[in-house]
């Protein structure tokens, strides 16, 4: 079976064992540890890191687009968002009448901007397997959608890039509009429970972290499954020689709809377990900036990789986090610096440099063929 | 001049106040200050900061407080949202800081303002706001939709004569509650439904071509017209360029701005903006010891002879000083000590009175109208008799009009609805 | 949407191999026939009305100066390229004019390009594999498994072409030559009843020219071959029925000896070639 | 109109005084009374004092009330002196003495009081400096004045139009006074003579007193206004649609300004350059530079910039293609990134260097305000500029494009790279001076923009997606795809804004170019040849 097929190999084992063991010893110094101890992990980091597994489960998905299918997505800011407002819209709806208002069935942005009745969108979204459906339904839908259009027209390369762009810069302008009822720039915030738990308490916290890595794991199989099993080899063939798939009889643009639709729902059930963890999510996250960051975190770590993919995002998160404390303004000089460096200097990422020899076969080809796209 | 007597009293009792400090050295109280000092925010927040740490700084020179001297943490959020929250907690959780001051956006306010009644923290909140919100843990020093918008309304109502208005703000959630705020008010007043013009634009905002010149035409219908802006930001300078070349200069159609300082006016060049008008509750020009003598100590302070001051930096001013008379009151810099002692303090302002704040966390603040000069200063031309007292919960919306926010033992309520007479919300968890 | 019916119909996901042979009706007459197609770019007229048959199982080469519609032609059967007017038939039962290129592919008619295109991120074998006659949808694909008699039948294809010892090696690393033995190798994993080739010879030494000549022969009868090549020699050594293109349509046709002593291919193109 | 009487009564007695007074000497007491009287009234006194002093005859009097207009007219605090504040910037101000002129240098903020003037009190003195005007020698001065007076008559000065428009010369004064007349007699007394003067006439005063009339309960008036008015209204729909196109072609003349360059770039070497918005930022930028250089002179300085924009980003373009376009050849994905890298450095740095805070570009007076077609349609000088200016950058372009051996170059290298390159054009020279040229004209853009928006650190972040709109929508390395995609979208946003708002408006677009793409992956105007190849 091709999900089970990456159980069996190095690679994976090694990274979910990798994985594992941090959860473990993670949720242990954070349980077993006296507060004032040294090594004690505070539901502060514990947040922080559930929040990079978020990330890192977005470039995982990023990677296996732009790795394997050569579908550089400058939009995939938008799946993770659509993920995002898909569960920030039930949390909303489970605030229910503990809102300042009071209101039984509207959030407190639609009483003050005084809506009358709940807009039919919203509707559903009180219920936990509504939302979580809509989660993977909303940014599945819109991706193939979207990948339907485009794939059956041949719009590859560069051009796709940028109409992703365009994409999710539209999202952007969109959800900032308060009509659209999503509560414009101020988002969806001030969640109060998830399926009946507080979310202000540890336990919570810690719960949703270890679900993260979780929905990680899973993820990080289920990609590893796809590019491991002849469909991966074909979508290299298309990354590579699109015409020369096409005349051995494959339907290059549903192996690229096929790919891009699943990698969009990772995104989306990154962006659902990042908003809980985060307590906000806003427009911002649909901004084309955040996407672009996602695929530097991906070319840094080693694009064709999905565990170089987890290392970059997680790497540059840390980065962020101590160089925003300590030095603001050089923050953006290094983040900048980084993506020069690594595209000129670093083609093949942190991976490459780690593991030159192993899977030869998914490196990106000669710059040659992708230039003609 | 009675203005001038009350600095005077009051710039002594804080004198007096500061003089007697016990010497016995504590640990220092920490000052934890989250102002985005990188991305699109930077360019307003970082100034707090810089006022920030120069407040602190002269209080230590003043000996500190209750002998204890003031540590600020800076933490740099980044105009990221999310990690608005995240440094919050960081400050709290990790850095343990008595207090916090920060936030200029709405939206940052709001991601923050779980953490901060999670960990039971204090947040100072310095930018006038749309209100619609009071929190046991944030004291709220810039204006509410009431001491800003409201009286620029009447101002412009009965001493311009104004009958037809405009209302044009950028798409979020500020201008969004002021327009629906003034929408009422001005209804009430007996205007007309298609006297008045509605206008959203997106953030940064540039092409104005089309807008103006339907402002133009609702403006030619021989009523006095004159616009409301709630235009955020960068969308100003194109906006105020755009008014010039098409020949709507203020005595024709006045534009009030409610987001437009002295900040954002170096920015731009303001010869074809004179006239125009803003309303805030500090201008710099203020003529007033107190002010002349916080400017001159933050040109010191920056060493920049043309460094501006503006409305968010008084409050950051009233707030810090209003902290310190807490603790002292207090005797501790015990959050929930801080918390009751600090309503009913009440501090002098750089206009020349006093600024108290009141139960539901907002404080009194006078209003003024300024006029833009061609120096980028703006000259005040009208001010509210007495000052106005800040109103979380407005009572010209209908979700909130039965609301009001008493945070003193027994009510100890934030949205207490005097209708239903209960205390709906968050308090309601917190009893659960 | 289609992809959503391939969500539903999951029986068809494990019926692994589509027929060997495609059903091809070539009871009556030729397996592909051109009729008066034309196609012209921004007005340069490509192909003016051509009019070709190939019979089932025969092996034609078509030859022709530079800019004489060959590869325009190919790219017309393989459904790259759709004529401004005429009819393209596989069998009497496709009309190939309404497929696309996958389908064309599937139906039966491989393609080897003028320039070599293998997947050079792919090993020899894994070339092999995706080529292999298969069912090519989506999730088939995905959920494909390597059986025994595969690995055999690409073995006997890595026989053929010689490259048995390079089965694992990236192919970006073959030499000129052996990219095209491997690509004639992949158009073998399709099965195809008709196969296209292009240059197949280009850039190859004297010996692995013989090999390809007598590969070429020997798959003729069992399926057709259609070659175009610029090399006479190679066309000479291998070639029963020559076509000459010249300006986009059919000038000549005939055995080698009939065509070159023919005066209009003479003045048109051994002129030019000798 | 309350104060217009009162006005118009303290105009009659000046100007019945008027020989007199000019006759004699006033004594300085008497200015200083009457600057104490401004100086110590509240807002509505001060209306009074402003004609006694507009009415004293004193020849300083306009000069008062110009800087007190100004707020410029101050006295000192201890002294009671009154001075006139020359410079106003700072925490000192440099003053002269208001009566006797003479400079007394710089003087603290703190000593200093400004007399309040107000809007109220602005539109006052027009009124009284325009009356004033109409007596002046200078046709232009009278002019203005007329137009000025539209809508702000007074009854007295009604009385006095008559006469003062028998005495007027000039055809045009005339009109404007005449018009001015009709105004106040249709708005004071519901004259219906005058309605006929009024129709047809495009000033919003001369509608406005329409429009009142229509409310008046005289039937025969509210008709005849009315009638006046359909005619206004049909001149007036014209007059819009004629805007609409107008600033549709300005905002698509920036689109084509900003996105030109790109088209140069992308079209002939494949690549995606992200820092093109930040090197708009920098045309901008040098704009501003200029100006600091040369203060005072802010025309001078933006004439300068243009050459001098255009090097400084042709410059760092090459700077950025040497040092990282050059190693990323043929990966146009890779370029995207390591040049978006590239937006971010030259952001910060410019925060770091200059400042995060927006910078004050002036715009000189001849590029401020509007040509007025007629007075209901005025086009806006700046953006009247803009679009020539576009337009001789686009023809400059298109020049070297078919006339220069570089452009041939380009061409040939844009058409198939290995060729032209055997065929002894050196590539590299070409990519070279072709990101150069792309650059310089970003920076062309960017002085243009300094004009119309924002001088920030995120200038250029607001452009860049735009201009890639433009370029796809219109068809890589097509320049002429890029006028015709910069300009449609321009108008079809124009078009749109008005029903659909500022927002949806862009979204709008925004979709229709992604649906677009669709249909025609490559744009307007297909560009042959090997860049093009899928």
């Amino acid at each position: 079976m091709w999900l089970t097929r990456p159980l069996r190999e190095r690679s994976t084992q090694l990274f979910l064992g990798v994985l594992f063991a941090a959860l473990i010893v993670v949720t242990a110094l954070h349980l077993l540890m006296p507060q004032d101890s040294a090594l004690y992990v505070s539901s502060y980091t514990v947040t922080l890191l559930g929040k990079y597994l978020c990330y890192a489960l977005l470039a995982v998905a990023v990677d296996l687009v732009w790795g394997y299918l050569g579908i550089l997505s400058l939009g995939h800011g938008a799946f993770f968002a659509l993920g995002g407002y898909a569960m920030g819209m039930y949390l909303m709806r489970q605030i229910g009448d503990r809102g300042v208002y009071g209101d039984p069935l509207l959030p407190d942005f639609m009483v003050f901007l005084n809506w009358q009745e709940l807009p039919w969108y919203w509707l559903g979204f009180d219920m936990a397997w509504f939302a979580f459906i809509m989660v993977l339904l909303a940014p599945g839908l819109l991706a193939l959608v979207f990948g339907f259009l485009a794939f059956r027209s041949r719009v590859t390369g560069v051009y796709l890039s940028i109409i992703t762009q365009a994409l999710t810069f539209a999202l952007m302008l969109a959800f900032f509009r308060n009509e659209m009822g999503f509560g414009g720039n101020n988002g969806l915030t001030d969640f109060k429970d998830l399926l009946g738990f507080d979310l202000r308490t540890d336990a919570t916290r810690l719960g949703l972290f270890l679900a993260t890595g979780i929905a990680l794991a899973i993820g990080y199989v289920v990609c590893r499954g796809i590019v491991t099993s002849k469909l991966g080899r074909v979508s290299v063939a298309c990354r590579d020689a699109e015409a020369r798939t096409r005349f051995l009889g494959y339907r290059v643009e549903r192996v690229q709809l096929f790919v891009f639709v699943v990698s969009a729902m990772l995104a989306g059930v990154a962006g659902a377990l990042y908003v809980p963890q985060v307590g906000i999510i806003n427009p911002s996250e649909f901004s084309p900036l955040f996407s672009i960051e996602v695929v530097v975190w991906v070319a840094l770590g080693g694009r064709a990789t999905l565990y170089g993919a987890v290392i970059g995002a997680i790497l540059v998160n840390y980065g962020k986090t101590v160089f925003t404390g300590i030095m603001p303004d050089a923050w953006l000089f290094a983040l900048g610096g980084l993506f020069v460096l690594v595209t000129v200097f670093l083609p093949k990422g942190i991976a490459g440099l780690l593991f030159t020899r192993k899977k030869t076969k998914d490196e990106p080809t000669t710059p040659a063929q992708e230039a003609t796209a | 001049m009675s203005i001038k007597k009350h600095v005077k009293l009051g710039l002594s009792a804080l004198a007096l106040s500061i003089s007697f400090n016990s010497v016995a050295a504590e640990d220092p109280i920490k000052v934890g200050i989250l102002h985005s000092l990188s991305g699109t925010m930077a360019i307003s927040e970082s100034t707090l900061k810089d006022t920030m740490l120069m407040l602190i700084e002269k209080q230590n020179e003043a000996g500190g407080v209750l002998g204890r001297q003031l540590e600020p943490v800076v933490v740099d959020p980044a105009s990221n949202w999310p990690l608005f929250a995240e440094k919050a907690r960081e400050l709290l959780a990790k850095e343990e800081v008595d207090v916090i001051f920060g936030n200029w956006t709405s939206v940052s306010r709001k991601s923050v303002l779980p953490v901060v009644e999670e960990l039971n923290g204090l947040l100072f909140y310095p930018v006038q706001y749309e209100g619609e919100e009071s929190s046991e843990n944030v004291f709220y020093t810039g204006a509410a939709p009431n001491q800003q918008a409201i009286p620029a309304v009447d101002y412009l109502m009965n001493d311009i004569g104004v009958e037809r208005w405009v209302l044009a703000g950028t798409d979020y959630v500020y201008p969004r509650t002021t327009n629906k705020i003034l929408e009422t008010y001005l209804k009430d007043k007996g205007v007309a439904a298609d006297d008045i013009m509605i206008n959203y634009t997106p953030f940064g905002h540039s092409n104005w071509q089309a807008i103006v010149s339907d402002i133009k035409t609702f403006g030619n219908a021989g009523k006095k017209t004159a616009v409301v802006s709630t235009i955020n930001g960068d969308a100003n300078v194109p906006f105020y360029r755009e008014l010039g070349n098409q020949g709507i200069d203020a005595a024709d159609i006045p534009v009030v701005a409610f987001s437009v300082g002295e900040q954002e006016l170096s920015g731009i060049d303001t010869g074809p903006l004179v006239g125009h008008l803003a309303a805030w509750n500090y201008f710099m020009s203020v003529d007033n010891d107190a002010n002349y003598d916080f400017i001159d100590a933050w040109v010191e302070y920056t060493g920049n002879e043309e460094a501006v001051t503006n409305d968010p930096m008084e409050a950051h001013y009233i707030g810090f000083n209003m902290y310190i008379e807490a603790v002292k009151k207090a005797g501790t810099a015990d959050v929930d000590a801080v918390k009751d002692a600090i309503i009913g303090v009440s501090v002098p302002n750089l206009t020349g009175g006093y600024a108290t704040m009141m139960p539901n966390h907002h404080i009194t603040k006078p209003v003024l109208i300024g006029e833009i000069q061609d120096n980028g200063q703006f000259s005040v031309v009208w001010e509210t008799p007495s000052t106005v007292a800040g109103d979380a919960w407005s009572d010209f919306l209908p979700g909130s009009k039965d609301l009001i926010s008493d945070w003193r033992k027994p009510l100890f309520c934030g949205n207490f609805n005097v209708v239903s007479g209960t205390c709906g919300g968050k308090s309601e968890v917190a009893a659960e | 949407m289609s992809i959503l019916q391939e969500l539903t119909n999951r029986d068809q996901v494990f019926e692994f191999l589509t027929p060997e042979v495609s059903p091809v009706d070539v009871r009556h007459g030729p397996i592909l026939y051109l009729e008066d197609v034309s196609v012209s770019f921004d007005g340069f007229k490509a192909i003016n009305n051509l009019n070709l048959t190939i019979d089932d199982g025969e092996l034609r080469c078509i030859i022709g100066p530079n800019g004489a519609g060959k590869t325009t032609m190919m790219d017309i059967i393989t459904g790259k390229t759709r004529p401004d007017t005429g009819s393209v038939w596989f069998g009497s039962r496709h009309n190939l004019l309404t497929k696309s290129e996958p389908d064309i592919a599937s139906l039966g008619i491989g393609r080897k390009f003028q320039k070599p295109t293998v997947f050079e991120a792919l090993t020899v074998f894994e070339n092999l594999e995706l080529a292999m006659a298969a069912d090519k949808r989506v999730f088939p694909t995905l959920t494909a498994v390597m059986k025994p008699e595969y690995r055999g039948r690409i073995d006997e294809v890595l026989e053929m072409i010689g490259l048995k010892d390079l089965r694992s090696a990236p192919a970006g690393i073959l030499s000129h030559g052996q990219k095209q033995w491997l690509e004639i190798g992949m158009l073998l994993m399709q099965r195809p009843r008709l196969l296209l080739v292009d240059e197949p010879v280009a850039g190859m030494t004297e010996q692995e020219m013989e090999r390809t000549a007598e590969l070429l022969t020997s798959l003729a009868g069992k399926q057709s071959v259609v070659v175009v090549e610029h090399d006479m020699g190679f066309v000479r050594s291998i070639a029963r029925q020559v076509t000459v293109l010249h300006q986009g349509s059919v000038l000549a046709e005939g055995t080698m000896d009939q065509v070159s002593n023919d005066p209009e291919v003479i003045k048109v193109y051994l002129g030019e070639e000798a | 109109m309350g104060i217009y009487r009162l006005l118009s009564h303290l105009l009659l007695a000046c100007c019945l005084l008027w020989p007199g007074l000019a006759l004699a000497q006033v004594e300085d007491t008497e200015a200083q009374q009457l600057l104490t009287a401004l100086a110590d009234s509240s807002f509505s006194e001060k209306k009074t004092v402003i004609n006694r002093i507009a009415g004293s005859g004193d020849d300083r009097a306009r000069y008062w009330l110009e800087s007190f207009g100004a707020n410029k007219l101050g006295r000192i605090e201890d002294s009671g002196q009154f001075i006139i504040v020359l410079s106003n910037r700072g925490r000192n101000w440099t003053v002269e003495d208001a009566l006797t002129k003479e400079n007394l240098g710089e003087i603290s903020r703190r000593d200093i009081d400004t007399i309040r003037v107000n809007n109220a009190l602005r539109n006052e003195l027009e009124g009284i400096l325009s009356v004033i005007d109409l007596k002046s020698p200078n046709e232009d001065q009278r002019l203005s004045a007329a137009r000025a007076l539209k809508g702000s008559v007074s009854g007295t000065l009604a009385e006095r139009l008559p006469t003062l428009i028998d005495e007027e010369q000039s055809a045009d004064v005339q009109a404007a006074l005449t018009e001015a007349l009709a105004i106040y007699q249709v708005e004071e007394q519901g004259d219906i003579t005058a309605v006929a003067t009024l129709s047809g006439s495009l000033n919003s005063e001369a509608r406005a007193a329409l429009q009142q009339a229509m409310r008046s309960d005289d039937p025969a008036l509210a008709a005849a206004a009315t009638k006046a008015m359909e005619s206004i209204e049909q001149k007036l729909k014209l007059n819009r649609a004629a805007e609409t196109l107008y600033f549709g072609l300005s905002l698509g003349s920036v689109l084509v300004l900003a996105a030109i360059g790109l088209a140069i770039t992308f079209g002939v070497m494949g690549v995606i350059n992200m820092a093109h918005g930040e090197l708009i930022m920098l045309g901008a930028y040098t704009t501003w530079g200029m100006q600091q250089l040369l203060p005072g002179q802010p025309g001078l300085a933006l004439m300068l910039s243009i050459p001098a924009g255009f090097l400084v980003s042709a410059l760092a373009g090459i700077a950025i293609e040497r040092t990282v376009i050059q190693h990323l050849k043929g990966r146009p994905l890779e370029t995207l990134l390591a040049t978006f890298g590239v937006s971010l450095i030259l952001q910060q740095l410019v925060r770091t260097v200059i400042s995060p805070l927006n910078r004050t570009v002036i715009t000189p007076d001849w590029m401020s305000g509007s040509v007025m077609i007629n007075e209901a349609l005025s086009l806006t000088l700046n953006r009247l500029y803009v679009i020539g200016f576009a337009l001789v950058v686009f023809a400059g372009l298109m020049l070297i494009m078919r006339k220069t051996r570089l452009g041939l170059d380009v061409r040939a290298v844009t058409q198939n790279r290995a060729m032209a390159r055997s065929m002894g054009i050196k590539a590299t020279k070409v990519d070279i001076l072709t990101f150069g040229l792309g650059s310089g004209v970003a920076g062309l853009a960017g002085v243009a923009l300094s004009q119309i928006t924002n001088v920030g650190p995120n200038l250029g972040q607001s452009y860049i997606i735009d201009s890639f709109m433009v370029v796809v929508f219109g068809g890589v390395g097509n320049l002429w795809g890029t006028l015709l995609a910069g300009l449609s979208l321009g108008t079809i946003n124009q078009l749109l804004e008005p029903w659909a708002g500022a927002v949806l408006a862009k979204i709008l677009v925004l979709v229709l170019i992604i649906l677009f793409i669709q249909k025609r992956p490559r744009g307007l105007f297909p560009q042959k040849g090997r860049a093009a190849e899928g």
